[in-house]
């Protein structure tokens, strides 16, 4: 088949950018997979309740302060996070590099505390379907806060390394940032579910 | 499908048939799940040799020849949970932890932790108490429970032991260890005289 | 209407001539009929529109073309496909609507007069009649009697996996759920003997676990009921008088209740009058000493997997366990 | 930074037609030899593996279905026993469902969506890779299962609690559970892709309005596998932690429910339905359209269709659990939505009717499996309308008459216009044309076997035969439709075995196929059979629905992309206007190490939570491994 140029591409710029970009697009995709998934374990968690006599079965209601401690840290982490996604908009290096090392460290410090949210749930995984269903979401988002966090070290290192300086890396860091967004927009329904409607 | 551009895809193909066909016939070596043991195999369970104060022992050969069914199998594993409940052993030994009966889970086995020991038991009955199930089971289903006794107080889970019963929760499954975790979990105590030694 | 009727009665007698008595084209009961009716008619319609669907097939594939190569109007497509697609909504409301209103025809009437508890287990069914005194309650296995021409409530449970009850003949079936408790109505219009099987997947003989609901005269239910309420009859045949030994000897015992004996075991089905009943093993085989001997010795080759074990007896022992058993009447 | 420091940036602009391919080739294709293909992230081998991978599954599977027929010929027949039989029932399904249904879908995007949207690659070539690993890893791991006699025995559906941990023994259940993890890995993964390609990766041009009806119906079926596999995830994930380490998801006795699993299942379940069946409408409107000589009639309505359906199969899945005692005014609502799929269902009937109507027809092999898809999946479109009202269900349902319906519409809905996608594409995909008069033999057989062998079992269903039993008393009045279902199996896999003899054949000696053998109007036929692995020397341009139709000998085209790099164009969602030349990764063995690892990891956790621990840790190496930039002109430019 004859090819007749009708359209002159080379000005095009190498690399897209936000919504430009596949992996933008990838990752929004991968969200809305795992968002349906915490959306499901809520609506689990709902059910069983609906069919018990009484909620929590057989354990108190948890305790607050290992879980408003951890929401108000994810919250907390949004502005810097907010930040680092514009510093890589701008591509400004140094700006980018603390702004991740931040983030790592804002990463690590929701594990530590949800280390004690797990025991400040008063029931084990075993005990009984309430037990079961709580652990499951608090491990469900656990899994989410350490891939997230492997990914911001990583990143942190790649900003470091000759890779560095490069848009697509900007690109990657500013689809991380958005994916931590989502990491701590999917814990509020999760944080409300979890330890206020036991309380209603 | 079967283009000219990459040489490799019939070494792929060729990988894939080639392990098919090598578990398929892993497949017909395999033994089917015994739902009907030989009567002959059956009768020879009843013929374990112990020694004479009764607390370890032999197993009939043909046992080791089928490859220890008992302990490593986990559907004859399973009939030992049911039958647990089905002859009421909880009435004496509860979830395992004992009750007027022996505890299970204490790591102290009165006569050894030895399948043909356990089976003796549940067959011939023992002192204080442990009555003899010889005319209230068949032998096959002695050796099914006394595999599913074993399993639970066990310091290491076994790959084929069952899991939690869809009913109340009072241990941990028996897929989890039960003895090991609840022993890790803190001192169960001095053993409970549970009379003298036998 | 009339074309209509003739064209049930000719599906009638093409699918149905050869079905048994357990056939939802064979409805003995008020529900199965109400369904039968709906089958029907919902048949019919989707026939008919399936011809018709066909027909335009062949039509639109196989008719004369214009030697011209001018293409057919547009607008005229677009009110064809329209109006089918109207047609479609007008037999989809239509269908609902009936479906509707047979749902409301088999639901369980407010006050039925006798409930019927089945339990489901691997792999049979366990069957309560269940009286305010104690002593007038009784329990058997596998076979339902019911009397003719009333509203019976069967309450379902399960002791074990899911299983479902379904007596084709005389309604549509119903899940025995762990953990929760369903209803059914049946009701026969005529006296019978009605199969069912269980039809929700439960393992290794989900195949052989089916039961016999009996539809009686009132007067025969009376006299069954009465029958069922006592114990076991104290066998007389000196065979029997053996077996009764044997089986309250040997493991049989610990797992069978024989009202009236020491056997009370609650794990196997009630054996108070195995002998009455139509069939043993979940209507695996007709009850006769020889079938009761068969299935005594061997379980396990008859139905692999059942979990009635292999109990080693002496070829004496097996004559005289099944004459007692068959004298349980 | 659009120009390197080397300089190195040739542009294809001023490059003759030998020039360029030499260039494109150099970059784009795929190395020889076994690291070459083991590292190949080219979406057409990839699709091609992926298509021949399912296609055994499928002839594993009607293996199967011969062996249950067999048994089920006679009554009482002992050529197998409940325990494998059970094992047999529950792998045909498993095996049908999730390792040929749904994969040969996807796999058949793939390979064509990139094609027909006029790019050069699938978007994350590298995660597509990946998920054909995946995809192989679970299927060997049911089947070698299957062999070794552990495969799962508990149905396709694995109820709970027969599927639990009291009623389960062994490691069955959880291969089952575990299989699901991979494929579902797999086909999320591939959803994501095609979603992508198609959002982003279509030929300047191709405005929502010019997608081609394949394209849409993957771009619906992809946003369906996004939304209904998450249920399917978290239920085997459950079943998975109920089995090991004694959670209460399913257990009634301590706040569980078993129908929790049931809701679960379904809620998948049946979307699962449309994401087989979809791609199938997808593939029908594109062969309809190519034989009849003309557009599809009512192309927007098509489109609004899919997307009602796709809306739709989520508001189905209570139509499976009519029987399981749920209220029944809640019943009737889903009474009421699964019949009104029937109205989307329609109309893309009636516009196919219509098309042909209007068109001239040209009776092919593939045109006559569109033929037989409307025979046979209206009939099993009808009975869906019957399963769907509530007291009909209650007499049918888990009976012969619902595996009859089941198969008319998965069989007559999805697998005759695959068979005829087989022969339509088969020439761009190998190079070669299938063979048109065994091609007819073959639609014969498998049209007249497959409604012998499956309308009878309507019948049977209405008899009183329940669904999974491995044999029934001869006193049932079963037997004689069963032995002649039986024997008209034979006619149907006869049908199927000279399909496979033909595909194989005409690979390997079937005559050249031309660019275009069938004078089609989509865009994969722009190019050479089979394409090249860069696909288009130089990316199409689109101005209409039907690019090719409009000017069949001059292709418009854009130029400017560089031929030192895997480069393609990315575009606008709605209008498809180039928005920048982005870089498509390089060919990778990271993405097989990657499966290898968390094949590792899902298998062992099988055995213990620990793995989960411990076998993150090779996962989380091979995936870093997988993303760190190698300074190649993909990665840094």
């Amino acid at each position: 088949m004859k090819q007749s140029i009708v359209l002159d591409l080379s000005k095009l710029p190498a690399h897209g950018l936000g919504a430009a970009s596949l992996t933008w697009w990838g990752t929004l995709a991968f969200m809305l997979i795992e968002g349906t998934g915490f959306a499901l374990s809520i609506v689990v968690y709902l059910y069983l309740m609906s069919l018990a006599p009484q909620w929590p079965l057989n354990a108190p209601p948890p305790d607050l302060l290992p879980g408003t401690a951890l929401t108000a840290l994810l919250v907390a982490s949004f502005l810097p996070n907010i930040l680092v996604a514009r510093w890589a908009g701008q591509q400004n290096l140094e700006k980018v590099r603390v702004g991740l090392i931040i983030m790592s460290l804002l990463g690590v410090a929701p594990l530590i505390v949800r280390i004690f949210e797990f025991p400040a749930m008063h029931i084990s995984w075993d005990q009984n379907a309430y037990g079961s269903i709580v652990w499951v979401m608090l491990g469900l988002h656990t899994t989410h806060i350490i891939t997230d966090l492997i990914d911001t070290v990583v990143l942190t290192c790649l900003m470091f390394s000759r890779h560095g300086d490069n848009p697509r890396r900007y690109g990657d860091v500013s689809d991380n940032a958005m994916y931590w967004n989502f990491v701590v927009a999917t814990w509020l329904p999760m944080y409300i579910c979890l330890y206020w409607v036991p309380r209603l | 499908m079967f283009g000219d551009i990459n040489d490799a895809k019939w070494s792929f193909l060729a990988t894939f048939l080639l392990v098919v066909a090598g578990a398929a016939f892993l497949g017909w070596a395999q033994q089917p799940r015994e739902l009907r043991t030989d009567p002959p195999l059956v009768a020879d369970l009843d013929r374990f040799r112990l020694m004479s104060n009764s607390i370890g022992g032999s197993p009939p050969e043909s046992y080791f020849a089928e490859g220890k069914p008992y302990e490593s199998d986990a559907y004859n594993l399973s009939q030992g949970q049911r039958l647990y409940t089905w002859f009421g052993c909880q009435s004496c030994h509860g979830d395992g932890r004992g009750n007027v009966g022996p505890s299970f889970l204490d790591g102290w086995w009165l006569y050894g932790p030895e399948m043909v020991s356990i089976v003796a038991s549940i067959r011939d009955g023992r002192p204080h108490g442990m009555p003899a199930f010889r005319d209230r089971m068949t032998i096959e289903q002695i050796w099914q429970l006394a595999g599913y006794v074993q399993t639970i107080g066990a310091y290491s889970t076994k790959v084929a032991a069952t899991g939690r019963r869809d009913d109340r929760h009072t241990r941990p499954a028996e897929n989890r260890a039960p003895a090991k975790i609840l022993f890790n979990e803190g001192p169960v105590g001095a053993h409970p005289d549970q009379g003298p030694s036998p | 209407m009339r074309t209509a009727r003739i064209l049930q009665l000719s599906i009638i007698a093409a699918v149905a001539g050869c079905s048994g008595n357990q056939s939802a084209l064979d409805p003995q009961g008020a529900p199965a009929i109400h369904v039968e009716h709906l089958i029907i008619g919902i048949t019919v319609i989707c026939a008919a529109v399936w011809l018709l669907v066909m027909i335009v097939l062949g039509w639109a594939l196989l008719r004369k073309r214009p030697s011209d190569s001018s293409q057919p109007g547009e607008r005229s497509l677009t009110i064809s496909v329209g109006s089918a697609v109207a047609a479609t909504v007008i037999i989809i409301t239509g269908l609902t609507i009936a479906s509707f209103y047979t749902t409301r025809g088999i639901g369980l009437p407010e006050n039925a007069a006798l409930t019927i508890t089945v339990r489901g287990q691997q792999w049979w069914w366990q069957v309560n009649y269940a009286d305010p005194d104690p002593a007038l309650s009784f329990q058997t296995a596998n076979e339902i009697h019911i009397p003719v021409g009333q509203d019976v409530r069967v309450q379902l449970e399960s002791a074990d996996v899911v299983h479902s009850f379904w007596v084709p003949s005389l309604a549509g079936k119903q899940d025995l759920v762990p953990g929760r408790s369903n209803s059914l109505l049946l009701r026969a219009e005529r006296p019978g003997i009605y199969r069912g099987q269980c039809a929700e997947f439960c393992g290794l003989q989900h195949t052989h676990m089916a039961m016999m609901v009996v539809a009686d005269k009132p007067a025969d239910y009376e006299r069954w009921i009465a029958a069922q309420r006592q114990n076991g009859v104290m066998p007389t045949d000196p065979d029997a008088v053996a077996g009764k030994v044997a089986f309250l000897s040997k493991p049989c015992a610990a797992c069978h209740t024989v009202r009236g004996t020491p056997a009370t075991g609650t794990t196997g089905p009630d054996l108070t009058h195995i002998g009455s009943r139509k069939t043993i093993a979940a209507g695996l085989l007709e009850t006769t000493r020889g079938s009761l001997a068969a299935w005594i010795a061997d379980p396990q080759t008859l139905k692999p997997g059942n979990n009635m074990p292999m109990v080693p007896l002496t070829s004496v022992e097996l004559r005289d366990i099944s004459a007692y058993m068959e004298s349980l009447k | 930074m659009t120009i390197r420091e080397d300089g190195q940036n040739l542009r294809d602009t001023g490059l003759g037609e030998i020039e360029l391919d030499h260039r494109l080739s150099a970059t784009w294709s795929t190395p020889s030899g076994l690291w070459g293909a083991l590292s190949s992230v080219d979406h057409k081998i990839i699709g091609r593996r992926y298509i021949v991978t399912a296609f055994v599954f499928l002839a594993l599977g009607g293996l199967l279905a011969m062996a249950m027929r067999l048994q089920l010929s006679q009554p009482e027949a002992r050529f197998i026993g409940p325990d494998r039989y059970n094992q047999i029932f529950t792998m045909h399904g498993t095996n049908m469902m999730f390792l040929f249904a749904v994969p040969v879908m996807e796999a058949m995007a793939v390979y064509l969506v990139p094609l027909m949207v006029g790019t050069r690659n699938i978007a994350f070539p590298r995660l597509n890779a990946f998920s054909y690993w995946m995809y192989l890893a679970g299927g060997l791991l049911l089947w070698i299962a299957f062999a070794v006699d552990t495969g799962p025995d508990i149905g396709w559906f694995a109820y709970v609690p027969l599927s639990g941990p009291q009623y389960a023994a062994g490691k069955r259940a959880d291969i089952w559970a575990q299989m699901i993890t991979f494929t579902e890995v797999s086909a999320l993964a591939v959803a994501v892709e095609i979603v992508v390609t198609v959002f982003k990766q279509r030929a300047p041009g191709m405005s929502l309005d010019r997608i081609p009806l394949f394209v849409w119906s993957m771009l619906v079926t992809s946003f369906l596998i996004i939304l209904a596999m998450p249920a399917i995830m978290i239920a085997s994930s459950t079943l998975i932690l109920d089995r090991l380490v004694g959670t209460h998801f399913f257990n009634p006795a301590e706040g569980g429910d078993v129908l929790l699993w049931q809701h679960l299942f379904w809620f998948f379940g049946h979307p699962e339905v449309y994401i087989i069946f979809l791609p199938a409408v997808g593939m029908v409107s594109t062969i309809v359209a190519t034989f009849t000589r003309r557009p599809v009639f009512g192309y927007l309505a098509m489109v609004m269709a899919l997307v009602a359906t796709g809306v739709l199969a989520f508001g189905l899945w209570v139509h499976h659990m009519f029987v399981a005692g749920l209220p029944r005014l809640g019943e009737s609502f889903f009474t009421a939505s699964s019949m009104a799929i029937a109205i989307p269902a329609g109309l893309q009937i009636f516009c196919w009717l219509a098309t042909m109507w209007a068109g001239r027809p040209v009776f092919r092999t593939p045109f006559l499996f569109v033929i037989g898809f409307m025979v046979i999946f209206v009939i099993g479109g009808m009975t869906g309308v019957m399963v769907a009202s509530v007291p009909f269900d209650t007499q049918v349902h888990d009976t012969y008459f619902v595996v009859a319906h089941f198969h008319y519409v998965l069989v007559g809905g999805a697998v005759f216009p695959l068979l005829g996608a087989i022969y339509y594409w088969f020439p761009k995909i190998t190079g070669r044309m299938m063979s048109e008069t065994l091609g007819r033999w073959v639609f014969g057989l498998i049209f007249t076997g497959f409604n012998l062998t499956f309308f009878p079992m309507h019948i049977l269903g209405l008899q009183g035969m329940p669904r999974r039993i491995y044999t029934y008393q001869p006193e049932m009045p079963w037997s004689g439709l069963n032995m002649f279902v039986s024997l008209s199996a034979v006619i149907l896999a006869a049908g199927f075995l000279l399909f496979f003899i033909d595909a194989i054949r005409s690979s390997a000696t079937g005559a050249t196929a031309p660019a275009n053998p069938w004078g089609a109007s989509t865009l994969e036929w722009a190019t050479s059979s089979p394409p090249p692995p860069y696909n288009f020397a130089r990316l199409p341009v689109v101005g209409s629905l039907e690019p090719l139709s409009n000017n069949p000998e001059t292709l418009p085209v854009a130029s400017g992309l560089s031929v030192d790099r895997r480069e393609l164009i990315v575009s606008s969602v709605v209008e498809a206007l180039p928005e920048a030349r982005e870089s498509s990764p390089d060919n990778s063995i990271w993405p097989l190490w990657s499966a290898l690892a968390t094949t590792v990891l899902l298998i062992w956790s099988i055995f213990t939570p620990w793995a989960v621990v411990w076998g993150s840790i090779p996962v989380s190496i091979a995936l870093i491994g997988w993303f760190w930039p190698k300074g190649t002109p993909e990665d840094d430019a």
